[in-house]
């Protein structure tokens, strides 16, 4: 169930180390309610007010009272003040903002592509369209294994296909052929350069892009989250709208001009 | 006793709590953030408005700066006449007194939208004019006296805050009702990507500026009010600002960064401002 | 390849590395926080002077801001007959360039300071002289020129940042070897005892005002060495400034705040930029 | 001993609670060595650089490889900071600053006075007058007991006489007829206000002022610690002077003009 955005103090109850990465749990039952796969939350950070500007998350797992943030390895300092934070610490927290991933009525097959990190914020909906007994496929590349999904924590039922592309791009390209047709909806979180493969490669195997066939997660960092301080802009949807009232979810042909 | 900011405007523009959203936090007044109440504000400020819509500055348009953060919208907004037609009607009915920041490219524009304002009376409290950072006192004179002409609604003048006191009596005489101390310096900082953005400082650390704008400009005795904006995060920020010859303060980025503080400072400094006064 | 501050200068000022003490970092060269080596700065500029004693302001004369401090000290110093008696010996064993900074209170101080150096010759590698905030460009003219005729010595010009890219121009032709950018704006803040203080702002949030003026000037193109100075923290920020167009930058209050990092930042600026150069 | 100053990343290995005070115990061997009664250290708190400058503290105990630092309740930030620091926690120092007080050769009866909070920094020289064998006397005026230095804090043999003046002021003036003719030094900590009224009771009851009678350590908060920043100059000895060179600690005549 989402709603309008609230602010919470929310409490860090476990934190999951796995090498350089952390996943932070937060019992937050307010946000939670409301929180939907694809929508960002607002966390403050640090000490005093450094840094000034929340950090922006998109959970990768919502449950009744809580949601999962993942730090992965990075020199943000409002990152590193995360890491350091001691169980039971209470977060200040600002959300769900914007629009998520939804899933159609009708819809069977759900194809979820990810790039690297972001492949993460696709298990929300990966687990809800599971849950609703749907036919779901992840297809995720990832620049190094680390990056990756581990297998065990998909649903039993998701098929998973990973590409791991050390230097090079593309190597997802080589499954579009059997994935695009199989698919009623794609839902997909990378770069913008991500995005433009993937619509080459739905114009090669299904020859349009119809609207309402692939939903993109739009990458904005710093967010108000409010509409006001149109930081957040981006040339979308025939014209320059703001990512966090608009998206960050968008229709993919509203993201990759048409030729 | 309500405070006064327009005393010598026959309108006037009477605040019930010294604590305004100053331009840039609620937008066109349809942007609030969960948890702020319009009417625990004196009054709000729109976003600025051009007379012709404009697209703005590409993306990037934010950089994190050590505690704050500058931002170059390039004046992004949708112009004249969509906002007034789109927000008139709340304005009418939010309950707390709008105040339209108008912004100009040409000279004539912002005269333009005064004129215009009369005509359309789109229900708003009065009009609040950025003075740009590098303009000399002549044409500072010029464009507050020409939009001075075309309206009678109560004008607050908003200076840079470093040049403040130099121009300060020239807007006054030209006409201003009120002062507002001010827009911080403009600042130059790498975007995430590594792009050079400059727009005026923003955050905490714009305090020092706007205390030191205040002073200068409340030595001059000009017998307007003085608001005081820029940087004000807590209730003891507002309060200073209070105590050194502002009547109202303005919060801005406060109101999305942390909205739960910023009603705690619309609040307490409301309680601190009525205790003070005779008629509560 | 050392770095010249004054190329156009007969007598030259080179640097053996770009990271510079600036003024108020280690007093007349004579206030060292443990573990700083000399050596490690490509030079050094004293404290400020001026022609006679001052006993500078009363205290309070420090304020902290948010992530920052204000500094009032009201130019107190010696005065410049007791500065060059005193610490001349120690100039010339200290092992790196020194660069005195010429305060004045009237015009011809500066000059008449200059004349005297030419005759005292207490082994100083060049002038700082930093421009007034609110001179304007005759009055700055006028005195740079002066202190240019009255000695051969490298002159490095300070200016203000926020004014820096209006001046710039005048102060090269006026006789500037070098351009400093630059000292920050002046802030007010109340004191611990709540006294309000006026000065430069200090620190990190200083780095956006340097930024803003050093793009400024180093888009005009005038052909001398700008010297990025204020906020510079980390080896980071000393990157930057000289990618975007500075040949050298000065730390200062990091000398004291942490004399460790200070030395990292010399250290390691300086092994990037030995890496870069040809000749190591 | 001590020395020129060092900077050091001292260790927080004992924190002692005792209502809204902390005392922290931090394992700075090199720091510790140098440090002596009277002198400031200065210590970066907080995260990242806020606040901007290191906080000023004058040691309530030296040991040979630790210093204890007391935080008594208050609003500031790095002191908040370093309440909620862990143990474990590495802190930045910087010192020791200044000169710190002496104990001449020759002096067998030492007066320690004190004011409010001000009388913990006694500690370090109560104590070393003691392990000198030296008569001890501390003789405390407070506003409110729980600023009182708790006897069992003292060594055994110290007298102690500790007054509270809650509102009013000026109730150890009862004990200057007793003491101040007995001692052969003061050392003393506290306000201007309490060192003008120390001097006065010195002119009452021993007639006149001797230069070394009597050592005060100046009230100086933000500090730098080498004379740079000409932050910390008071008119004191005939001028006005860096207290972080010549102080802390000055003689008292010094400090109270003569008349
Ligand atoms: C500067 C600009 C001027 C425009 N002028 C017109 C016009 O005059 N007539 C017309 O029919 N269409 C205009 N458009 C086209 C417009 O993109 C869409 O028709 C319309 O905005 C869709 O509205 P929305 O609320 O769905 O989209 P949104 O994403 O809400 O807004 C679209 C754009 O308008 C801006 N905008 C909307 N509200 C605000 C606000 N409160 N504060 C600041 N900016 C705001 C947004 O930043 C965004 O770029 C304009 C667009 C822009 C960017
Ligand atoms: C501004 C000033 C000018 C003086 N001029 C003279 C003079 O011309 N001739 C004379 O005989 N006496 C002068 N005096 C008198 C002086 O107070 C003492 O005679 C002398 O300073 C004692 O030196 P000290 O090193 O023991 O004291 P300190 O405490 O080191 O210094 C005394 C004063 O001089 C200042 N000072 C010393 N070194 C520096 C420095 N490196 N940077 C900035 N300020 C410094 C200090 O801030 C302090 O206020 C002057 C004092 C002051 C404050
Ligand atoms: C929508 C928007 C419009 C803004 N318009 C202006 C403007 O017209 N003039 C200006 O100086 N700053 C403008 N700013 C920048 C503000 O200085 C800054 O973003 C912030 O709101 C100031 O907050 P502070 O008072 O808390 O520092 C604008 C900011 C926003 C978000
Ligand atoms: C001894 C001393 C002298 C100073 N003299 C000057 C001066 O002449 N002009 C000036 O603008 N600021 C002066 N300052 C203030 C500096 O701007 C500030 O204290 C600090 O050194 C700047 O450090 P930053 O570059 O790290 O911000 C002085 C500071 C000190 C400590
Ligand atoms: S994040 Fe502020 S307007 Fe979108
Ligand atoms: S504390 Fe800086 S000079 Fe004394």
């Amino acid at each position: 169930m989402t709603g309008g955005m609230v602010q919470t103090r929310a409490t860090l109850v476990e934190r999951r180390v796995i090498g350089a990465v952390h996943e932070l749990r937060l019992h937050d039952p307010r946000l939670a309610a409301r929180l939907g796969a694809g929508q960002a939350v607002l966390v403050r950070t640090g000490w005093g007010m450094i840094p000034y500007l929340r950090r922006s998350f998109y959970p990768i797992a919502i449950a009744a009272d809580s949601w999962v943030l993942r730090l992965p390895p990075d020199g943000d300092l409002g990152h590193a003040w995360l890491r350091l934070a001691p169980e039971g610490s209470e977060l200040d927290c600002l959300g769900p903002v914007g629009i998520g991933f939804r899933l159609p009525d009708g819809v069977r097959r759900v194809l979820a592509l990810g790039e690297g990190e972001a492949a993460w914020t696709l298990l929300p909906v990966v687990v809800e369209a599971d849950a609703f007994q749907l036919a779901v496929a992840l297809a995720a590349e990832v620049i190094t294994p680390r990056q990756a999904i581990p297998p065990a924590r998909l649903p039993a039922a998701v098929e998973y296909r990973l590409t791991t592309v050390e230097g090079g791009r593309g190597r997802l390209d080589a499954f579009w052929a059997e994935l695009l047709p199989w698919a009623d909806v794609v839902v997909a979180a990378g770069s913008l350069a991500f995005y433009r493969r993937l619509a080459e490669a739905i114009r090669e195997h299904r020859f349009v892009i119809t609207r309402g066939f692939a939903q993109v997660l739009y990458p904005a960092t710093f967010l108000c989250g409010t509409g006001a301080c149109l930081a957040c802009v981006a040339d979308v949807a025939g014209g320059r709208r703001r990512v966090c009232l608009r998206g960050p979810v968008f229709d993919l042909t509203d993201v990759v001009s048409d030729r | 006793m309500p405070i006064e900011l327009a005393p010598r405007n026959k309108r006037g523009l009477p605040l019930r709590s010294p604590v305004m959203a100053g331009s840039g936090a609620v937008g066109y007044g349809d942007c609030w953030p969960p948890g702020l109440d319009p009417r625990a504000f004196g009054a709000i400020v729109t976003a600025g408005v051009t007379m012709r819509p404009r697209s703005g500055r590409e993306p990037p348009r934010l950089a994190e700066l050590p505690l704050g953060f500058l931002l170059a919208t390039g004046d992004h907004n949708p112009g004249y006449r969509r906002v007034v037609a789109q927000y008139a009607e709340l304005w009418r009915r939010l309950g707390v007194p709008v105040i339209l920041s108008l912004l100009g490219a040409e000279p004539g524009d912002r005269a333009w939208m005064a004129t215009r304002l009369e005509e359309d009376d789109p229900g708003i409290a009065g009009i609040e004019l950025p003075v740009p950072e590098d303009v000399n006192l002549g044409e500072a004179s010029a464009f507050i006296a020409a939009v001075r002409r075309a309206t009678t609604l109560p004008l607050l003048v908003r200076l840079p805050a470093t040049r403040a006191a130099h121009l300060a009596e020239t807007c006054v005489v030209a006409g201003a009702d009120a002062l507002v101390i001010g827009t911080p310096p403009p600042v130059v900082y790498p975007a995430p990507d590594g792009t050079p953005l400059e727009g005026p400082l923003a955050g905490p650390t714009a305090l020092p500026f706007t205390l030191r704008g205040l002073r200068a400009v409340a030595a001059l005795h000009l017998d307007v009010p003085l608001i005081a904006s820029g940087g004000i995060q807590k209730a003891e920020d507002a309060l200073l600002c209070l105590r050194w010859g502002a009547v109202a303060v303005q919060i801005r980025s406060l109101v999305w960064t942390d909205p739960a503080a910023a009603m705690h400072v619309a609040e307490s400094v409301h309680a601190a401002f009525a205790a003070d006064s005779p008629e509560g």
